[in-house]
């Protein structure tokens, strides 16, 4: 009832449509070229594929580049094991801190969610040689650890906001009712912290999904290519394939989509529950 | 009852809250905290014919005082400084007045509408990148011909190309790329808003927008801290992947889309003929780290405080 | 069934002492209610019981067994929180079932348990619903039923009813007295309201900054309250308190004589409980009425005494005032309660 | 130790997956030319391949604005490829100094190549050579043959020439005279400044004079160049400003554009894309009487990373690369990356011809701030990108420019 005094409910819908029709717009052009030859691209950008315009070579190119469905397979696994692990990790780790008092907990804390300042990007030199050290070059296993790595502290951030609103009298009743500690981390705290993990994972999955740099500098062997950078073959120094760009990336949109969808609803239930408040 | 009889009330050690700790603290610490801290160990150091010596804070003191790295420097902290400005008087009020329209309750179709506001967050900024430069280019005809279309052709600019309007360009495509995130939000604080207190004001008397100046906003002023240092740190971490794919390293015209990142990638890196140097890159990637921990600290101990007073 | 025994409680929270020295039997099958306001260690108190806090010193039995070493679920105790504290995710049913499919007892044994506890309760019929799909009242049922079905040795309830509107207090407060009447348990009961204690307690257990103030039936802390802190907090409307004066073994108010106390010339607190009051044409009590309530069957009198104190009576329904009205009121000399400087009661 | 425990039992891990790790030596190219991916794939490797069946060489490019930052990490970490493509001159220098690269002096074929080829890749000295020369790419000018014949004009041999041509193209506006922008500075850079600068320099001898510091870049001959990139801005099409490299490719090969000032490299991306005919000319000379230059540049180098393990393999493939053999296929297979060595290839393509036959009227020189110019910070190469942007630009006058670029030259170099 905010604003219907001064705007109408079909005024509010005229702003909505229109900013809905500017996200929209730019997202619609690079599939419609993603179905275009390169040439018809620039000759007519906002053209819709059909008769001369249509091209599936940008699909041929990526879909039979028999490459892609590893590069796809490559970057699932990463993207999901870090998810996985970020959740799982950072689920505890802000269990551990919303609810036990200890001797330097809250500096802990304060330590675990310094990284949301800090890109490790800046310490890349560092990492690839520990990478290197550990053995781990070349390997998702490297991608899944540094991502899980950075995506942790926005993880232990929203957990730990969300469980210090979650009354403690429901983990003395487990414990009351006999579960050991851990038991109740799975078996209270986990169901507890279902409507954040939609939160905590739309943010930490999007990042990971198109991030460009890590796989380059850490993983950049042909077994171990992510999308993003399979991507980047059709990117020479001077001729670029824009029609196999469009149509890699507008098939790469497609699972973070789904992802999204998935948790849309969770995700705004997430926020709401105060997960991410002042 | 003698002293003997007690037994002991130590607690026994709680090894399961290491259980819980350790992993994300080990994986953390490793893979996020050391690399960064290697590198503020090398902004201490120079190279030279062998290997590097210790400088103290020398690397420090060119950055801000040799003319060619203070230039860059303090060009690239302008535009981020910039950045930040726009982002906060543009992004943030246009997410804060979505947020507003999504959340009037007799709306129909807003989980449409924010599902289709938040798609442009999630692309790859490879993709994003193109498709504006594309959409912006004098040449291909996309915006000139939809400006002529509203009779306003000549009105038309190569924006990205030219210097004194590069910067809000690329500030305007990032808000269209990440308004999805303070608005989401906003939109979430705003839900949280009581219905009572809404409509007690409608009793004092308020209409629709006073009861947003007056009532919601003060109530959900501590996400507008929250988005406010959300910006600030993305202004100085994310900035770098769009600007990088749209002007390019050297990030023109003219460096007039220089920032932080940008700035730090050339120098850490090398950018074509510039070579790399490790040593001044740390440095750059410190001063960095410096600067978002002072404006993190501001945060916290000053806006955060004052705002969480209307918490209660 | 057992006894409960505590025995040099103390606990501190670094240098803050929170329960200092506390000794305390409780019968078997008594209800005992701890109250005091907030910040008194009344929860702390009851969550060590649990076995929720560790002690700093002392020892607590249940039974003949020590019990302060032992996990919560060892001790034969069951604890009945105020936020109710269910598993979202799991229905009534299985919240109900979840300690004792949890301690491994045979499923037969469970469901036959569940379902006896749903009957007391009168839960049966909502037994596949989630927690959010219940009101207020029958989530608190739930989380009564859970500790019933564990049949413990004590029951333990932390505020149980402070969520609850006032209607479904008084009812919820009424079926936890009969629950214990049917089961005859003992339980620890934690509240800040006196009207709980004073409806549900055997005895009742007054605390202050971690030490007990005052143990004893609630009509042994009505009539005889230790001290101005329980007689304050005992009672409602809450006892007045006035400056009155003893003189040649008679306490005075403004040089009426209201009892007679055996004690040394000075000034001492005279207590007057609102209910004693009663209008009296000569009365020792003489004001002008600021505000009147009038509530049917009774009706309260506040009144502004000449020298500045003021006054609450409960009196009958029939009598009615006006704002600025004279009134003068009596009260029978053993109903009088006079207290030292100290707050010691040394009413004769 | 238990790090390396665990290494060591990963390796032999490693070595059982790939199953003919005895009998095969695996050993890869870093490179920067993504687009010939196919061309290494299908035409190179599998002849040495066929000729050295122990060896399995495998080429792994890394999208070009990343190569040099993606490597450099690489080499810091260990992870790099077995054989480097090098950058000419300063860059790749410095990769030698800093130890990443081997001294590859021993390889015999080097004596296919000229000094000048070689100059790129050794220490000033000429002592230690780092890399094999080799391909290089030529400068000049491609143009739309049907928009020539269609307007009726000569191919442009002067400076005046090139300005009348681009003024009839522009008068007669079916055309966008020349199809440039700047907003990926290095292409006004490269294509602009150093592609016509050396007519006025005078090829190596105006670029060896800044070397020695005889000259200065605010002598008339370098801010002649800067003043030519001036008078370029009024050929260029509308809102070159925002015009990126693709862009003007695009232009061009959509036919909406007449001249290209490009170079070889773009030989094969164009022919695949313009539906009409292509033709290149050299950079026009100041006036008739004065000779001719070509930016000849040395481009590309391969060497080894010091840090590999097969250092027998990747000599055996460096060795191949000084070959005849190596020479034609890439001459051929990529058009426009011409061998540096001094076999006699006959090149097939017919543009790559016209660009080769420049070799034959004009003196060669090479990039003008490749050469030691680059070696300090700011270093002349990006300064020049910059400045050639801003000139075109019309935010800085070409005198401006050039006093800009010699300060900060000023403030490290010492010739």
């Amino acid at each position: 009832m905010l604003i219907t005094q001064r705007l109408s409910s079909a005024g509010i819908h005229a702003v909505l449509i229109a900013y809905s029709l500017l996200a929209l717009f730019p997202l619609a052009l690079i599939v419609i070229n993603s179905f275009k030859s390169k040439k018809a691209i620039f000759r007519d950008p906002t053209g819709l594929p059909l008769g001369d315009n249509f091209s599936s070579k940008g699909y041929d190119s990526v879909l039979n580049n028999s490459d892609f469905p590893l590069y796809f397979g490559n970057s699932l696994t990463v993207t999901c094991v870090s998810l996985v692990l970020i959740l799982l990790l950072g689920a505890m780790a802000a269990h551990a801190l919303s609810e036990y008092r200890f001797p330097g907990d809250s500096l802990i804390g304060l330590y675990l969610i310094l990284g949301i300042m800090v890109p490790i990007r800046l310490g890349t030199v560092a990492l690839l040689q520990l990478i290197v050290d550990l053995g781990l070059a070349n390997t998702l296993t490297a991608l899944i650890l540094v991502y899980t790595a950075q995506g942790l502290p926005i993880a232990i951030f929203i957990f730990t906001e969300f469980l210090r609103s979650v009354s403690k009298e429901i983990k003395d009743s487990a414990r009351i009712d006999g579960l050991s500690e851990y038991r109740i981390f799975f078996e209270v705290v986990i169901p507890l912290v279902r409507p954040v993990i939609a939160t905590v994972a739309v943010f930490s999955m999007i990042p990971i999904w198109n991030d460009l740099w890590f796989p380059l500098i850490l993983s950049p062997g042909e077994e171990t290519r992510t999308v993003t950078l399979g991507v980047q073959q059709f990117i020479g120094q001077y001729t670029v394939n824009w029609g196999a760009v469009l149509a890699a990336l507008s098939v790469a949109i497609l699972p973070v989509l789904v992802m999204y969808i998935i948790f849309s609803k969770q995700l705004i239930r997430g926020i709401t529950a105060g997960a991410v408040k002042g | 009852m003698a002293n003997t009889e007690r037994p002991t009330h130590r607690r026994p050690i709680r090894w399961y809250i290491l259980v819980f700790l350790a992993p994300a603290t080990l994986i953390y610490t490793i893979f996020a905290i050391y690399p960064i801290l290697e590198s503020l160990r090398l902004s201490l150091f120079q190279a030279n014919e062998n290997g590097a010596t210790f400088e103290g804070l020398a690397n420090y003191a060119r950055l801000i005082q040799e003319p060619y790295w203070a230039e860059q420097f303090w060009n690239a902290f302008k535009n981020n400084v910039l950045l930040f400005l726009m982002h906060m008087l543009i992004q943030n009020p246009i997410a804060l007045a979505l947020a507003a329209l999504l959340s009037v309750p007799t709306l129909k179709g807003a989980a449409v509408y924010r599902t289709i506001l938040f798609l442009p967050t999630l692309l790859s900024v490879v993709v994003v990148g193109f498709i504006w430069q594309l959409i912006l280019s004098p040449l291909w005809g996309v915006t000139p011909a939809f400006m002529n279309f509203l009779g306003v052709g000549s009105f038309f600019k190569p924006w990205l190309g030219l210097e004194s309007s590069a910067l809000v360009t690329v500030t305007l495509i990032s808000i269209w790329q990440y308004v999805g995130i303070p608005l989401m939000l906003f939109y979430a604080a705003l839900l949280n808003v009581p219905e009572e207190t809404i409509e007690a004001a409608r009793i004092d008397g308020l209409n629709g927008w006073w009861i947003f100046w007056k009532v919601k906003l003060p109530l959900i002023l501590p996400s507008l801290g929250l988005v406010g240092i959300l910006t600030y740190i993305g202004n100085f971490t994310a900035s770098f992947d769009l600007i990088y794919s749209i002007q390019g390293g050297l990030a023109g015209p003219d460096y007039s889309t220089d920032v932080m990142g940008t700035f730090l990638f050339r120098t850490f890196f090398g950018f074509q003929a510039q070579l790399g140097d490790v040593y001044m890159g740390a440095t750059v990637a410190s001063a960095l780290f410096f600067i978002i921990l002072i404006g993190v600290a501001l945060y916290l101990f000053g806006v955060q405080r004052r705002l969480q007073r209307y918490e209660s | 069934m057992a006894t409960l025994s505590l025995k040099g409680i103390n606990k501190s929270f670094g240098s803050v002492d929170v329960i200092r020295d506390l000794s305390l039997d409780v019968n078997n099958g008594e209800f005992i209610v701890f109250v005091g306001p907030s910040g008194c260690g009344k929860s702390t108190l009851l969550r060590m019981i649990a076995g929720l806090e560790t002690l700093t010193d002392g020892a607590i039995s249940i039974g003949d067994k020590r019990v302060d070493h032992l996990p919560p679920a060892n001790r034969g105790i069951a604890m009945v929180f105020q936020s109710y504290a269910l598993y979202p995710h799991k229905d009534v049913r299985g919240n109900l079932g979840f300690a004792l499919k949890h301690a491994g007892i045979e499923k037969q044994e469970i469901d036959k348990r569940v379902n006896n506890a749903s009957e007391i309760l009168g839960l049966s019929e909502m037994m596949e619903r989630k927690p959010r799909e219940l009101s207020g009242g029958q989530r608190q049922r739930v989380a009564i039923g859970r500790a019933i079905v564990r049949e413990p040795d004590v029951f333990l309830f932390d505020e149980p009813l402070s969520n609850l509107d006032a209607a479904l207090r008084v009812h919820m407060r009424i079926e936890i007295l009969k629950l214990h009447q049917r089961l005859r348990n003992t339980m620890v009961y934690v509240t800040h309201d006196q009207i709980e204690a004073m409806t549900l307690a055997d005895r009742i257990v007054v605390l202050r900054d971690g030490r007990v103030e005052q143990v004893g039936t609630p009509l042994e802390l009505y009539k005889k309250p230790v001290n101005t802190f329980v007689a304050a907090f005992i009672g409602s409307p809450a006892m007045n308190f006035l400056q009155a004066n003893v003189q040649d073994s008679s306490v005075n108010l403004e040089g009426e004589s209201i009892c007679t106390l055996n004690a040394k010339d000075g000034p001492v607190q005279l207590g007057v409980r609102p209910e004693h009051l009663v209008v009296s044409d000569n009365g020792p009590f003489k004001g002008s009425v600021s505000v009147f309530e009038h509530l049917g069957g009774e009706s309260f009198v506040h009144l502004a005494l000449a020298d500045e104190q003021s006054l609450v009576a409960k009196l009958d329904g029939e009598y009615i005032f006006n704002p600025g009205d004279e009134c003068s009121l009596a009260i029978k000399a053993e109903h009088c309660h006079v207290f030292d400087s100290a707050g010691r009661n040394i009413t004769e | 130790m238990a790090i390396n425990a665990m290494r060591s039992g990963l390796l032999a891990v490693g070595m059982c997956l790939t199953g003919t790790a005895a009998a095969q030596t695996v050993i890869s190219i870093e490179s920067w030319r993504a687009e010939d991916q196919a061309i290494w794939d299908d035409l190179i490797l599998p002849v040495f391949e066929a000729q050295n069946p122990d060896i399995d060489v495998q080429f792994k490019p890394t999208t070009a604005t990343e190569y040099n930052a993606a490597l450099n990490a690489r080499l810091a970490g260990g992870t790099a490829g077995d054989i480097i493509t090098c950058r000419p001159f300063d860059n790749a220098l410095a990769m030698y100094e800093a130890g990443s690269l081997a001294e590859i002096g021993s390889i015999a074929g080097l004596s296919n190549f000229s000094d000048v080829a070689k100059a790129a890749w050794s220490t000033d000295s000429g002592d230690a050579k780092f890399c094999v020369p080799m391909a290089s790419v030529i400068h000049g000018f491609m143009y739309n043959k049907d928009a020539f014949a269609e307007l009726e004009i000569e191919v442009p041999k002067t400076e005046s020439d090139f300005y009348a041509v681009l003024d009839k193209i522009k008068e007669d506006g079916t055309y966008i005279p020349m199809a440039m922008g700047t907003k990926d500075q290095w292409e006004a850079a490269t294509m602009g400044y150093t592609n016509v600068g050396p007519s006025y320099w005078a090829g190596e001898e105006g670029r060896l004079a800044l070397i020695s510091g005889d000259a200065k870049l605010t002598d008339d001959v370098y801010v002649q160049v800067f003043e030519q990139m001036a008078k370029w801005t009024s050929y260029l099409g509308n809102g070159y400003q925002a015009q990126g490299y693709t862009d003007s490719q695009n232009l061009f090969t959509l036919g909406r554009a007449a001249i290209y000032p490009t170079g070889s490299w773009e030989i094969t991306g164009f022919q695949e894309n313009a539906d009409f005919e292509l033709g290149a000319f050299a950079p026009p000379r100041k006036d008739a009487d004065s000779k001719c230059y070509i930016s000849d540049h040395t481009d590309i180098g391969i060497g080894m990373n010091a840090a590999t393990e097969n250092k027998e393999a990747v000599m055996k493939f460096l060795e191949w690369t000084t070959s005849a053999e190596f020479a034609e296929i890439l001459t051929n297979a990529a058009p426009g990356f011409f061998s540096l060595s001094t076999h006699d290839i006959k090149v097939e393509n017919a543009l790559a011809q016209e660009f080769v036959a420049m070799r034959g009227e004009c003196e060669p020189t090479i990039r003008l701030a490749h050469q030691i110019l680059s070696r300090g910070e700011p270093a002349l190469g990006n300064q020049l990108w910059t400045l050639t942007a801003n000139v075109i630009n019309g935010s800085q006058t070409p005198e401006d420019a050039a006093k800009e670029a010699q300060a900060n030259l000023d403030g490290w170099f010492k010739p």
